[in-house]
């Protein structure tokens, strides 16, 4: 498992305990209250990091190789996930997976930026940054799950959309756009999760939603905090600064009136524990598909979508 | 979104008609063939050069004096001004780039909105200002846009929108984003009751802007040379770490692509945006 | 003007006659009487070619290189036509051309195959067999075309949709499918005139309209004759047989029920006079936008289409 | 549509399990691997070759019994019959070509349709037959699969069609093409009602069926290597003059290009047709 800079002293916790059980084990020494004892200084280490990130380290931490992928959380929220593809016009992207199954009762439609764990998968995956026919694949599935009245559940983890000659040739800025009005007008409810890198238009394109959450180290932003620093300070490496300035974190984005909540995370991130991540989404998504089962007047689902985002902006007059 | 609006400040430099100092009158030189053009003479002719059909870039003020009837516009929501609710600071605060292109422009944000007669025929129009800020799309920008299309699914006259813009304003962090969910909503809302929108996409038009209302008229028309992009062309060659084809991203690219209707020069402009408009609106009377 | 076989007598009176001219012309002598004497032949000629032409021939005819297109056609019945472009996704495709205008006081979309005169034109038209893209593009303008109110006329005239690599990655079939679906659903009268070659599920991607007509020397197939010649007797030169026993011609149409009616032409083919087909056209096409206007139940519309497809077929029970 | 037809009958000589003259038992050899196979087995096995994987085409009566519970499908129309209102006549008459295929098949034309029950699941079902006359779509098919979807519109139990077709009938001159009008005319209806549309597209699926009913699914199914095209690869390998990259126009071609949900083994079909199902059905029963 790759190790984040703040995390090193945590890690070298880590391999002691695994050293010490093993040495116990093999030389059938008791070694346990020596175990016990690192054990608990590791945990209140893990405390002390995580209870007091920057804003530079929760981005690593949002975009940790480990952390679980949209279509790993489908496969742990929902039974019966069947994953459904292509744009039927181009091409299937794999950075955008999406498909339906069942979330204990409900019938919903799931859609999610893809991200790889690898090299070899996240080339295949294009990083998670979608190019139009990803969009217009997410689109389609949208309004087949408004023809069966399924709701929507959208998970945000993307970098961006991608930033290449043939993504601009099909027209990536039609297709998100497109997908914002569209978005806007379907008649089911959509939650929407960022459970990882919420990365501008390209995370927007699937997020414009009735409920929108945090993960607790997920960001949210208009621009990469790297991309920002090499705009204004013409230095990438001034992403420290951004990362704090441009107030990307789950409680700057909840503040900000664009998120609804956060999801806690197992501590020191949902790279640790897929499964206890998993079961907070749930938890949190369920509650809301309960609550939308009852509305059955969907004029009231798309007024609640659009006076969400057009509250948003801050201005004076 | 993203690295373009860096982007557009340099373009924004190279593009805005330098004037030359020559002693007794004004002067510009052409950034399409280099010819030094009589500033009187290239006014007359919408500011296209004669000999190069170069357009050169206008402000609101002028595309309003070019296309509209005179004196026919009626300014809305003027009042609405920016704030630096992040006291955002990057090598100047955002509070003091703001005061500083006010005072420049004379206006307090980067489009104008209202309703103004085309021939005749009430428009709802917004024409965004690339001088103020790159036309990059903050709250007030948003918030503009959202009210004018709220006006047309009101009093259900044909919006016009001329986009001109970087794309997010970065200083107003995750809520300049929202700003692209907030119009593009708005404008579902209009294609619900029917009424038309055209969008005019002028040069540039790049990143948030372009993916949201720049790019979903029901007719979307551009100027000839038109920059029109998601990711800005510089972007784009960091990530194929190659130079661009010629005439990638610009409005004749586009029209090739599917992308917009038609490229308009700009003494056909009006009368295109007139017949576009009386043919399409059902709410309108029959000529 | 490109001169068909069976056209070869008359194009000699035609020739001999402007010879004529031009030595009256030059040589000052009279030679009016034998000029009348030769167009009166050439008339009775015509006549006599254009009244008893077989399948083959009019096969000939409604592929005339000189035959008016649709986007001159448009030209003729519309004022202020203004064409409109794109898909919206991948590529303006310039075998169909589309647009608006007003056809005397009605607003109307007008959609049609383009094919082109000469070849250049017609490298550019790609013969007017279009890509995915072009039955796109004509949907997103039929979808405009409903959201306004606007009647829709289209313009048949083409040898089908491009068989080429392109277009089956990028859906052809899929492309024509989804038009006949949503042209079926349209809440707008839609009115089809088959110009020139109507050519198997190319043509009617275009063509689920709630009035068809067949222009006289026009012809509707489910395959080329040559095509069909080709299969049936692995010699694509049969297809004088085949385009017999296909049933082709606009009275076969129509008697088959496929067409409403036939739009005369003028007198050897609308190649021999653009105006006057296009004024016969708009004739028809205007008497029905006027009947229409009067109906404002778009479900009458929608039904209307539906049952005149839906009657279609022969078989036992 | 076009030649297809042409390349089908090819196809289908090529295709079918040719059956070997072994003495005592039916052996058949594999289209895929040219493994020798025990017939029994490879039924067993739902006809697809153990080795490797072939997807053997199967008869309507076959999926029946491979995919739905035991005796359920009851069939409907079965007594529509084409007719010869052209008196077409090629190298051999229509009416002659007709009576032939009746008889060796046992049914009057290229579908059969009904309803059936999906583990216990009641739903309307065509399965086109490609051994009768190359499963071209002529009236009867399009009535049939017509009468089928309408039937959906009446009862919303859900559609499953089956195609295997070389395109339109061209005996059947225009009213054949006017199948695919038809047809997709009546999908229409059933989107408006809500009711889900599977489409399984099966081994070969070309021409006026591919451009109709079979692209149109909510979801598009197919299994693996199952030829999928409009126009047949001979008339592109005409029109490019080249060979076709391998691979072109097979299911898992189009699967890459976004026209088909899934490319699905067909011992997996019946688990993943129920489950697609019950989650789009919204006029089924919750689990
Ligand atoms: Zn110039
Ligand atoms: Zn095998």
């Amino acid at each position: 498992m790759k190790t984040l800079a703040f995390e090193t002293p945590l890690q070298e916790l880590y391999e002691k305990i695994a050293q010490l059980k093993q040495l116990s084990h093999e030389g059938d020494v008791d070694l346990s209250r020596e175990i016990e004892r690192i054990e608990a200084r590791a945990d209140t280490l893990k405390k002390t990091i995580y209870t007091d990130l920057t804003p530079a380290q929760i981005v690593q931490i949002s975009r940790h190789p480990n952390r679980p992928d949209s279509s790993s959380l489908f496969r742990l929220i929902l039974e019966n996930f069947i994953e459904l593809h292509g744009d039927r016009a181009f091409r299937d992207d794999p950075s955008i997976v999406a498909g339906v199954g069942f979330l204990k009762k409900h019938r919903v439609m799931v859609i999610g930026h893809q991200k790889g764990h690898d090299t070899k998968e996240n080339i295949y995956r294009n990083f998670g940054m979608p190019h139009p026919e990803g969009y217009r694949k997410a689109l389609r599935l949208m309004k087949m799950a408004e023809k069966f009245s399924m709701p929507i559940v959208t998970f945000i983890d993307t970098p961006g959309a991608f930033p290449g000659l043939g993504a601009e040739e099909r027209g990536q800025a039609e297709a998100i756009a497109r997908n914002l009005r569209e978005m806007a007008g379907l008649t089911v409810p959509v939650i929407t999760v960022v459970i990882g890198e919420g990365g501008s238009g390209g995370a927007l394109g699937i997020g414009v939603s009735n409920k929108v959450y945090m993960m607790e180290y997920a960001v949210y932003s208009v621009i990469s905090p790297e991309g920002c620093a090499s705009i204004l300070f013409h230095d990438a490496a001034k992403s420290d600064i951004t990362s704090k300035s441009l107030k990307i974190t789950a409680p700057d984005i909840v503040a900000l009136g664009v998120a609804d909540d956060v999801i806690k995370e197992p501590m020191g991130g949902a790279h640790y524990d897929w499964e206890a991540a998993a079961a907070s989404i749930k938890k949190v998504v369920l509650k809301d598909l309960n609550a939308y089962k009852k509305i059955t007047n969907v004029k009231k689902i798309q007024e609640e979508r659009y006076l969400k985002f057009r509250k948003m902006g801050q201005f004076s007059e | 979104m993203s690295i373009v609006d860096w982007f557009a400040k340099k373009e924004k430099r190279r593009h805005s008609s330098k004037k030359l100092n020559i002693p007794g009158d004004l002067w510009v030189k052409c950034l399409g063939c280099t010819e030094v053009l009589f500033l009187k003479d290239l006014e007359a002719n919408l500011k296209v050069c004669p000999r190069c059909n170069y357009h050169f870039r206008v402000s609101p003020e002028e595309r309003l004096k070019f296309l509209f009837d005179p004196d026919s516009f009626e300014e809305t929501n003027a009042g609405i001004g920016p704030v630096d609710f992040l006291t955002f600071t990057d090598t100047e605060a955002y509070a003091d780039r703001i005061k500083r292109a006010q005072k420049k422009s004379g206006v307090k944000d980067a489009v104008r909105t209202g309703r103004v007669l085309l021939k005749g025929k009430s428009v709802n129009v917004a024409i965004m200002d690339f001088g103020f800020m790159g036309g990059s799309m903050g709250s007030v920008v948003g918030e503009k846009i959202t009210r004018l299309i709220e006006a047309g699914v009101e009093n259900k006259h044909p919006v016009i929108i001329f986009t001109a813009s970087g794309g997010a304003r970065m200083q107003e962090g995750i809520l300049s984003l929202m700003q692209m969910a907030k119009t593009s909503a708005a404008l579902n809302r209009l294609a619900e009751v029917s009424v038309p929108y055209i969008s005019v996409v002028c040069d540039p038009t790049t990143g948030g802007t372009s993916a949201s209302f720049a790019m979903l008229g029901d007719v979307n028309l551009t100027e000839p040379g038109t920059l029109i992009s998601f990711a800005g062309p510089r972007v784009i060659e960091q990530t194929i770490r190659q130079k661009l084809p010629k005439g990638f991203q610009r409005a004749e690219f586009l029209l090739e692509h599917g992308m917009v209707d038609r490229v308009v020069p700009r003494n056909e402009m009006r009368q295109l945006l007139f017949d576009v408009v009386m043919l399409l609106d059902p709410h309108g009377a029959e000529i």
